[in-house]
């Protein structure tokens, strides 16, 4: 399947939804497990729990359009179309990784699905894709570009300067903050002085909403109301993913800081199950066709796994390329 | 050198509708260096444009911007500001045609005005090519004239990647008659010998590159004077070339002492060329404390051409490091 | 007169207070004049016209709270307490100036009247007037700390991030944006989406108020009040100056970018013109004491002038000192 | 190392009640790297914070603290995250001094983790010394294991200026047996000699001292290694006397090669004791390149010892600079 392929199934199925955050799931926990396994070196930090974000989110942007994200970007790459298997290769340092292999978990890159490389510095894609958008305006086509970002970063000064200047200048960007409510091992209440990130849209005069993180269509439905704005010339909109991440905050983390409970009633509304028994009920999906979607994408993981293992490693003399562009 | 910096820009806009611009009143009031006058007339408000006061945010949009498919030339008013943004350059721009496995190129510009001399105090006086000197990814290119500062923007807007263009403040309001156009564009990456010489090389940048001159005009001994013009990456050939003539190194330039690109310059030339050197490679720098405010001050807190000469001088003398003039006062 | 003694007369005299204004009037138009007429190396920043704010933060503030402001830093010192003849040396380069005459007109300090060095860098001084907050807070006395920065300083990171850490630490902290609605040459609404900067305390859930700074009686009402709650305990405030600068932004400037009028419009409501007419119908000044006092702060800045032209300058020595503390 | 740098901070935090520490995730979670385990529960809430993911604000106010009369330490995660908060600390905690007739001092302590090893990536595994050394008004120490980390830190939470103290990455999990108390203070400024030797003076900062160390052992000449400790001021008789012994020097540095702090210790020995060296003051160092994830790739990238010896060796035996390993790869 093309990412073409992929990205029209989203639009047009919701089962194809479905499966698209199966197949997260499926990557994260394997990548996890490598981690804990000992088998790759380095960090990751994965996306469990925050799945309807990454296939909302993909479902409403075009293929055209740019996105940059963070260390937390497995999911977002997937969704918008990437081969696991080349997710993979990056994490594990193989030349068919995303970026050759050089870049490892935290930077991932495919400019075919408009992936701009995904920021290991808290904050940095947010003003990245203002200028995305900038292109956008200043050739007058109707491209948009979308940031994602964590609760964590909506503290940070790029964040206010990106807003800022998206606002005055109207440019076509959607703000995503994926309020997963911890940066790092800090609760947001401990950091962050307002509840709700989305209030803080009212320093930029744009609009800003609370949208259910755990739920694809109301994701799909606000990225793209959003998108639609900005497409039309009225400037930026900050949308606040309420969200939740069921593991640490990345390898070396068991996410003990947590109050107890709170993981197991953030599991109540996992965004997969909730999906699931939504299809059902609205008679998109029996429940044998579910498993036969979870069957799939848990199988696409393990050959993706097993084709990134099998390839080649980056090598010596990858490190030298494209340091500098001809 | 302000006129030639705008000409430059105005051509560069005129050849490539992808090449923007914007950055901290550069717009309606064409810069406050005036480095821009013209430009929001002929080239309009979607292509000029007046930014907040937010170096990070307008420094990380042009990445974007450049990252997409523009050439954006940014203006950092006083290089002092990057020290709010240097992520966005160093960390990110830098970074991206690596980490996108030359995928994506950044064909961004940075301006920005450098140097002491105007009294404008410690916080706006600087040079601070050290804070980007040793940063791979990037490349950085210092103007030293009207000449020099029309030839090395035009190749820096150009360049596929993000190209750092220091001017120095002092030099704006220097004028000469000067070509334009293909025949004046300065490829980054080549110094220019700026006077020849025998006796001694003079490695220079920027506001420098005159005051290296002046001491060469009409000294006892006979120097080649080089203008690097590119500092990343540098002109190890015409280097090692000009020492191997004069057998003598000097760098002249306006930093402090320690860290700055001296070192880097001196250390290449007294590896590759051991045993083949007259006397010590040396530095001609200002002394490792704050820019003064104070026109007195100032002026001998830099390298002046009497003092440059006096170093050369000494050297030539003694086959030693000659003593810096701040040695008195510590 | 002592520091103290000015600070204990601004709190108790009205007329203290207009005498004050005046004085920085003069000082700053001959400060301009200088700089026109050649007389002094580099660049400055005046403040004709924000007179109110200074005099007005001053006569709330206590001598042992600190005070972080910017290169348009002139007024602020006069009014904290600070030699004119220490000022005005320090522009042009004398011994006797606040830093010894080595930093410049944009560079002030006096550590007696709790003014700490003076910021060129926009922004800069925000986080560090929260840090000096944040001393009070760990020490446990009920000193506080006030940030004076412009209208464009609201839009960089240091705004943003300095404003939530001292929301979400508590800190003794007032933030004065002084709004002159101008940033260099760019009027604020080509560079802000929102009219009023006090609308951004929203994002760190802190009280926020727009007050008259023309007015020296509401600056010093609106200043009492916030430092009153910060010394209690109960976190900063962020209050928003109108204000307006006649001159232009620094030496280089005319500031012919200001629509036709508005100037004038602003003259209008001269703080000083506006005190004095106050005090007059108030009872507490006759014309001829306004007079009077007029005369008297016009002849100090002519005396200090003359100590600071006389006196000795900085010397090459003193540029090697104070580089490293012992 | 780790543990000893928790020891530091609570010797300092005993000793003195203004000395208060933050940075994100620090308190709570006792800090990523384990660096502050049980701060918080000796010292408090008041005295040991998390704070904010904002490196500017956090920097910023501890600037504010220090200049009123605290002393506080804070914590840079990864030294990458100074990129958008360097203003702070090199534009104004290093000029508040200054730019107060010496009536205001900056006991601040900045510690960051640096350098590759374990797999974080480009933006996540620099030293970046470079970007702070050429600036006075500041000081910088880097750790190279856990008795230097606690001596230097101590010291540098005394020093009445800003001094930013670097942390190995690697070294945090390195334990050794070690003193602590006054005698374990190491004073900053000074260098010390890890290693005695007759032919050579390796000098090396940080993660690269057991390295130059284990190149030494065994190899068939004799090395003095020098660990430097101190960056800026750094302890120029030290370097002199080492050489003046050896007549030979090669500095090994965990950073690219140009512009890494390498330059400024080989321009200085070449400029003080030309003529009396035997072969050329050389840089073992890393390429100019990012830094590679991947084990291999990584540990190819730096400078190992088995790479440090084979220089050093040639280096002997020719007296020539010897080719460095990735000029193949250009
Ligand atoms: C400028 C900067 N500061 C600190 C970090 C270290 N860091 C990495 S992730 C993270 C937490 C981010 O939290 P949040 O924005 O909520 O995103 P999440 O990880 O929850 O997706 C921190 C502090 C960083 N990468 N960059
Ligand atoms: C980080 C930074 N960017 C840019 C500048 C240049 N600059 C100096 S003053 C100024 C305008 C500031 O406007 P505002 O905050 O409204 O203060 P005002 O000058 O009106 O008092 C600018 C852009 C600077 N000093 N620092
Ligand atoms: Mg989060
Ligand atoms: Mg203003």
């Amino acid at each position: 399947m093309t990412f073409l392929e992929h990205r029209r199934k989203l639009q047009t199925s919701r089962p194809a939804r479905y499966e698209a955050m199966c197949e997260i799931r499926a990557f994260e926990d394997r990548a996890q497990a490598l981690f804990f396994e000992g088998l790759v070196h380095g960090t990751t930090h994965t996306s469990q729990g925050q799945e309807a974000v990454s296939v909302g989110m993909a479902v409403a942007a075009r293929p055209t359009d740019w996105v940059t994200c963070t260390y937390r970007g497995h999911g977002h790459a997937l969704a918008l179309g990437m081969d696991p298997s080349v997710v993979m290769g990056e994490i594990m340092g193989k030349r068919i990784g995303s970026v050759g292999g050089v870049g490892g978990s935290m930077h991932l890159c495919e400019v075919s699905v408009g992936l701009l490389p995904t920021f290991a510095i808290v904050g940095a894609g947010i003003p990245v894709a203002a200028g995305a958008a900038l292109t956008s305006q200043v050739r007058g086509t109707d491209d948009a570009a979308i940031a994602l970002f964590g609760d964590g970063a909506a503290n940070i000064g790029a964040f206010h300067e990106g807003l800022n200047l998206a606002a005055i200048w109207k440019l076509p960007v959607v703000f995503i903050c994926e309020n997963n409510h911890y940066g790092e091992y800090s609760r947001i209440d401990l950091t962050t002085p307002v509840e709700d990130i989305a209030v803080r849209a009212v320093s930029y005069d744009m609009p800003g909403h609370v949208v259910d993180g755990q739920d694809v269509d109301a994701v799909s439905e606000a990225v793209g109301a959003a998108l639609a704005r900005a497409r039309a010339g009225e400037g930026p909109t900050l949308l606040e993913m309420k969200t939740y991440r069921y593991a640490g905050h990345s390898r070396a983390d068991p996410g003990a800081y947590r109050p107890e409970g709170e993981l197991e009633r953030w599991k109540e509304r996992d965004p997969i199950a909730i999906y699931r028994t939504r299809l059902i009920e609205e008679g998109e999906l029996t429940p044998e066709e579910a498993g036969d979607i979870e069957d799939r994408a848990a199988r696409r993981i393990v050959e993706a796994e097993e084709t990134a293992a099998g390839s080649e490693d980056a090598t010596v003399a990858d490190m030298f390329r494209y340091i500098y562009a001809p | 050198m302000n006129q030639a910096i705008a000409a430059a820009l105005a051509d560069e806009m005129h050849g490539d509708p992808d090449v923007i611009m914007f950055g901290e009143d550069i717009a309606a009031a064409e810069g406050p260096f005036k480095t821009s006058a013209g430009l929001l007339k002929s080239f309009g408000p979607l292509r000029v444009r007046d930014t907040p006061i937010s170096e990070m945010g307008f420094l990380g949009a042009a990445v974007g911007a450049a990252a997409t498919g523009l050439r954006p030339v940014i203006e950092i008013m006083f290089i002092e500001f990057i020290g709010v943004a240097l992520d966005q350059l160093v960390t990110e721009a830098a970074k991206f045609h690596y980490l996108s496995r030359g995928t994506i190129t950044v064909p961004l510009t940075v301006r920005g005005s450098v140097g002491a001399g105007l009294g404008f105090g410690c916080q706006h006086s600087q040079t601070l090519e050290t804070w980007m000197y040793g940063n791979p990814g990037l490349k950085l290119a210092v103007a030293s004239g009207p000449a020099s500062a029309y030839g090395l923007l035009r190749s820096a807007i150009r360049d596929n990647n993000p190209v750092v263009m220091l001017e120095p403040r002092v030099l704006y309001a220097r004028r000469a008659q000067m070509e334009t156009g293909e025949d004046a564009v300065i490829p980054l990456g080549k110094a220019a010998v700026a006077r020849e010489g025998a006796d001694v090389t003079l490695v220079a940048l920027g506001a420098m590159v005159p005051n290296a001159l002046a001491a060469a005009e009409g000294a006892p001994w006979s120097a080649e004077v080089i203008d690097l013009q590119t500092l990343v990456p540098y002109d190890k050939e015409a280097l090692l070339e000009s020492v191997a003539k004069t057998k003598r190194l000097v760098t002249v330039e306006e930093n402090p002492l320690t860290g700055g690109w001296g070192s880097e310059i001196t250390s290449f030339v007294a590896g590759e060329m051991f045993g083949e050197l007259e006397a010590p490679p040396i530095r001609v720098t200002c002394p490792d404390i704050h820019v003064p405010f104070g026109k007195e001050l100032e002026q001998r807190y830099l390298p002046n051409p009497g003092y440059i000469a006096e170093q050369v001088g000494a050297l030539l003398e003694t086959g030693r490091r000659p003593p810096h003039w701040w040695e008195a006062y510590r």
